[in-house]
């Protein structure tokens, strides 16, 4: 079920350069079904801005009743957001939306999990989980830069994990897809901005593959259609998904991206 | 409860409060928070005769205090509208209007024609200004007689009272509201959304793929109001008055200003729980402002009256 | 500097950033705070040929991101404007820009004959579009012919460019700004305030004494982006564009949507550094965004552009 | 010179229902010239609120560089303060207006200071600069009920103090107007609601009154002429004051109320 809560934060802390590693207290995580969901964060009482902010969850501990969350300063309201401190109280909607499907493998089997700026944060429970039931997991992360580089040392806990950044400051340089080409798995598991989803879809179509999108949201719930995306098998038509309520993870193939 | 029940034509309502038409689809995300049968009444989301997709993402975009949107009138059209939503919709104690959108006069005619039969439709919602579709609907609502002759022919075959829905842009609002009281309306609504537009910072192109959207919300406010004002005190059919309301203090402007109901859409996104929680603290706003009925507040902007009944103890 | 001068009609400006008319007086109060001569050019009140006291308080209200005023147009009167207040602006480095009102044609042209000779003046603003005057004001701003007229009229008798401030008010924004574009206007300036209200909730009557008053601030911003976009297309006259700024990243978002320069009114309420601080950080905005001039910025989301610079790099 | 600065917290408390009292360190306070004057405030750095809110200044410390306002939580913007803690910056502008006249009484002489409600606190600032001088002061402070009163000890070490509530839950039932018509003075200093001033300068009009006035602002600094007044001399035409910059301290007779 979808709450609304009055969340107290535990802890905010820059974790990278305009990278914010938040966690709050709240009775919604044992609402929290899958790694991937999202809750949807009113960032201050007054009316600018407006609208909520959609953040994934990155983490959860449900024996603390605590969640993490990770994201980038961007705009008003992630500004806004990264100056509140610990103790103060912060509306969040949530869960939302379906999660990556971890029961897609079976132990053994290895999971890539692709992840691209501030589309990595959901992948890190996803990779405690998938580790959970006994999968093997790579992770290949990408960032623009050095300074903006987050969780390596977290996602190292897990499993195999490749760093790239497009300017070479860090890791690899270049793209993720470099690095994926190389690599054996059974099933892809990915967020991160739309041309890198789109260069993943292209590539791995034929794979099990998991995509988890973006789009400018309202509600958050499903109400305003704001945030849908056409059906693969009516590209023309008027068939489609929301990103919200029936996404954000999607498998390959299930929308135009 | 008895002291916020609006009676208006086709409508007997518990309270004024009603979602706004697009921004509460069919009702079903909103009822995992509370039962539907709270609210006043509810306006659904456009139907058009066949469904549609709408326009291109990005559909919203935020402004100061206000958003825009250009959703482009996605439905599942009026067959799935009237087969399975309405259906759906019975099991609340709750008055539906059906917002009735379309492209050409036959559109809509069609619609309201078949959507008015339906048991629990109370009223129909002419949605002549929707700023997001290219062919039709701006232009219903912003030239009179268009408006008059598409109310009259609505009106004809409409089982239910028929409320026309007005556009805030154009030049004279009363000039429009007093055409359609004359083609037949037995109420109106306003305001719907103010065309806007926003630009990103990196590309130098409009964020809305449709370029320009309708803005909503509180930045709204006031103008909604000024156009309460005039209308209500230049028409006789009652007015249900919306532009970004999201508190009690927002409801109890509206009917001073001449609204005789209200319907929240915006807020509802910030909150989902904004209808209910409007509608559970308006008793003790009345009791604070002196009044025993919200009715009492209706047009006192512009009415004589005598003592608030607060100045009376 | 140079990457911020701009040329229009009459206008050799060093930056495109002024504070707009009736939100700065006569600019004595801001001087208090910087040296005027920092700004790209100073659009002065409204002048009348009689002084005016203008409507009775309250003439402000607040509204969600915004502010409604009922000011009415007080001001000392053409002989004072000229035989004072410009005398005094002439110590600074600034082009002025007359903002001309009045209630009948005569008085435009009076104001605008004897106005335009000022050595300081450099440029016409015709306020049409006041939406608090009960006569004339708004009628100029909403019906074309009228406009066209007096914009031709005025043009007549004066020495120096005219532009014509367009009201948001109205059904049709380009076919306004063509009919004073035909009437030979030099240019643009838009928008004016949308007309609004607030009710006071103890007392249910209007907050502002005049009842209605005019929207200004961030909350119209998206309205004043739109306009600009549909009339910067459709004429050939440059816009100086206004409705809401407060940073430079807005600035440059009503270049993206037409604008040759802007205005910044309500903001300097809000903090009275404003637009030397927009001046200040542009330079920096544009070596993020990767423009040498700000004058590329303009009109973005409508041309057709090769690479920006940055991609370059 | 006017400054506009952002400002420290250095204390904030409520010191009766609603009533906020709230300590500020400013290099401003080096520009205040007269009680009386006023700091127009941003409650916030988002555009809802819009508008500064004018709260006069209630006492002044320039050697530690600290003034002091008391107000009444009312609206959106007072609301918003009211939740500001020690230590948080507030963007001030200031010092405003022209405040109240110490000069135009001797030592020995006889001032009788009348404030209504949120019209008290700029009296006290007063009254510390009268006594200074060696005036004598009476205050008359009137409030709504007994929970509005404050400042009563604060007042009563400078001189007389008597309180009025208008339901008569403390002190004096009534109005101030009915205390001040026993009380000799040599000038009458007063702050408070609209009818009260006008009820104060119909009945001692003759007498050397000043009277501080309050109007909805725009700029607060004489630039938007959202504040005006008319003089009296002439009050069909076209002459006016400006409470923000004239006033808001106005000699009687000067402006109509
Ligand atoms: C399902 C989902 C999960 C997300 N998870 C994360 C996360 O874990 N960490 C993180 O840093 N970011 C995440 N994002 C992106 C995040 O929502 C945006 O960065 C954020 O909304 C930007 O807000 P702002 O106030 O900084 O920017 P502003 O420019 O002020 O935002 C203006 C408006 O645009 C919307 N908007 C702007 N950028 C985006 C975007 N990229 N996606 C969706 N809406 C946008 C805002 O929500 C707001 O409505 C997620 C987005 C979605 C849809
Ligand atoms: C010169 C001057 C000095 C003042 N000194 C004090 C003081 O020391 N202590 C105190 O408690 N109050 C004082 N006030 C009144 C104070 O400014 C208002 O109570 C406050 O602005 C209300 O804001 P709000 O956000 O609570 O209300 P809202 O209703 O949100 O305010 C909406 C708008 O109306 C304006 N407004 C509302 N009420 C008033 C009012 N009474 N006077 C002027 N503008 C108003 C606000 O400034 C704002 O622009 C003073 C007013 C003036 C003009
Ligand atoms: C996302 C969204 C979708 C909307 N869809 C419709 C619609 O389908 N039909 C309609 O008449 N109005 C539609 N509206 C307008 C609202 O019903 C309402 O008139 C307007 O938003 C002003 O109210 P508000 O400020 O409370 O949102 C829509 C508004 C929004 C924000
Ligand atoms: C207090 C106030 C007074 C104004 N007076 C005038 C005026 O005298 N002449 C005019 O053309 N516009 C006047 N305007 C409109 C502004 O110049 C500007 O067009 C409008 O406020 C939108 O810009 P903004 O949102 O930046 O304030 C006034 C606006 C305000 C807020
Ligand atoms: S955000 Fe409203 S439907 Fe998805
Ligand atoms: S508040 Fe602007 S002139 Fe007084």
């Amino acid at each position: 079920m979808i709450k609304k809560e009055l969340c107290k934060i535990i802890s905010q802390k820059e974790i990278a350069n305009d990278i914010f590693q938040l966690t709050v207290e709240a009775n919604l995580v044992n609402e929290i079904k899958a790694p991937g969901q999202f809750v949807h964060i009113r960032v201050d009482k007054s009316f600018d801005p407006l609208l909520r902010r959609p953040i994934s969850i990155s983490s959860v501990d449900k024996g603390n009743s605590q969640f993490t969350m990770i994201y980038r300063r961007e705009g008003k309201g992630t500004s806004l957001l990264a100056e509140k401190g610990q103790g103060m109280q912060l509306d969040i909607l949530g869960p939302l939306g379906n999660g990556f499907p971890v029961n897609e493998l079976s132990p053994g089997e290895t999971a890539l999990l692709v992840g691209g700026g501030i589309g990595v944060p959901p992948l890190y429970e996803l990779s405690i989980q998938l580790i959970a039931k006994g999968v093997r997991v790579i992770h290949v992360l990408g960032f623009q830069t050095q300074s903006a580089v987050f969780y390596e040392k977290e996602f190292l806990d897990y499993g195999e994990t490749y760093i790239t950044t497009v300017d070479g400051s860090y890791g690899k340089k270049g793209f993720v897809t470099d690095i994926i080409k190389n690599l054996e798995f059974d099933c892809l598991y990915t967020c991160g901005p739309t041309p890198m989803l789109k260069a993943i879809e292209k590539e791995y179509s034929d794979r099990k593959l998991f995509l988890s999108l973006e789009e400018r949201m309202g509600c958050g719930i499903g109400a305003c259609f704001a945030c849908v995306c056409k059906s693969s098998e009516d590209p023309s038509g008027v068939s489609y998904k929301k990103v919200c309520s029936d996404g954000p993870v999607f498998r390959a193939g299930e929308v135009l991206i | 409860m008895s002291r916020l029940n609006i009676e208006l034509p086709g409508l007997k309502l518990k309270n004024p409060i009603m979602p706004a038409s697009g921004c509460f689809g069919f009702g079903k995300e909103y009822s995992q928070f509370y039962d539907l049968s709270k609210l006043g009444a509810i306006m659904i989301k456009a139907t058009t005769v066949e469904p549609r997709f709408g326009n291109p993402t990005p559909r919203v975009a935020e402004t100061s205090a206000g958003m825009l949107n250009a959703i482009g009138l996605q439905n599942p059209g009026l067959e799935k509208v009237i087969s399975s939503e309405l259906p759906w919709l019975s099991q609340f104690d709750v008055p539906i209007i059906a917002n009735v959108a379309g492209s050409v006069e036959e559109d809509y005619i069609e619609v309201a024609r078949s959507i008015s039969k339906a048991p629990n439709v109370h009223a129909l919602e002419l949605n002549i200004s929707c700023p997001n579709v290219k062919t039709g609907g701006i232009a219903f609502g912003t030239i009179p007689e268009v408006a008059q002759q598409l109310t009259r022919r609505v009106k004809e075959v409409s089982e239910v009272p028929v409320y026309v829905k007005l556009s805030p842009n154009v030049t004279n609002i009363v000039e429009m509201a007093k055409a359609v009281e004359a083609g037949g309306a037995d109420g109106l609504t306003m305001i719907n959304t103010l065309v806007g537009m926003r630009l990103d910072l990196k590309t130098g192109k409009p964020i809305l793929a449709n370029n320009t959207g309708g803005l909503s919300g509180p930045a709204i406010k006031p103008v909604a109001l000024r156009m309460i004002y005039e209308v209500s005190q230049a028409v006789t059919i009652p007015v249900i008055g919306m532009g970004g309301i999201e508190s009690a203090e927002d409801v109890i402007e509206f009917f001073y200003a001449g609204a005789s109901a209200v319907a929240v859409g915006t807020a509802n996104f910030v909150d989902p729980f904004v209808c209910p929680t409007i509608i559970d603290e308006l008793p003790l706003l009345l009791n604070q402002l002196g009044y025993e009925h919200i009715s009492e507040c209706r047009g006192r902007s512009w009415k004589e009256h005598g003592e608030l009944a607060y100045h009376r103890a």
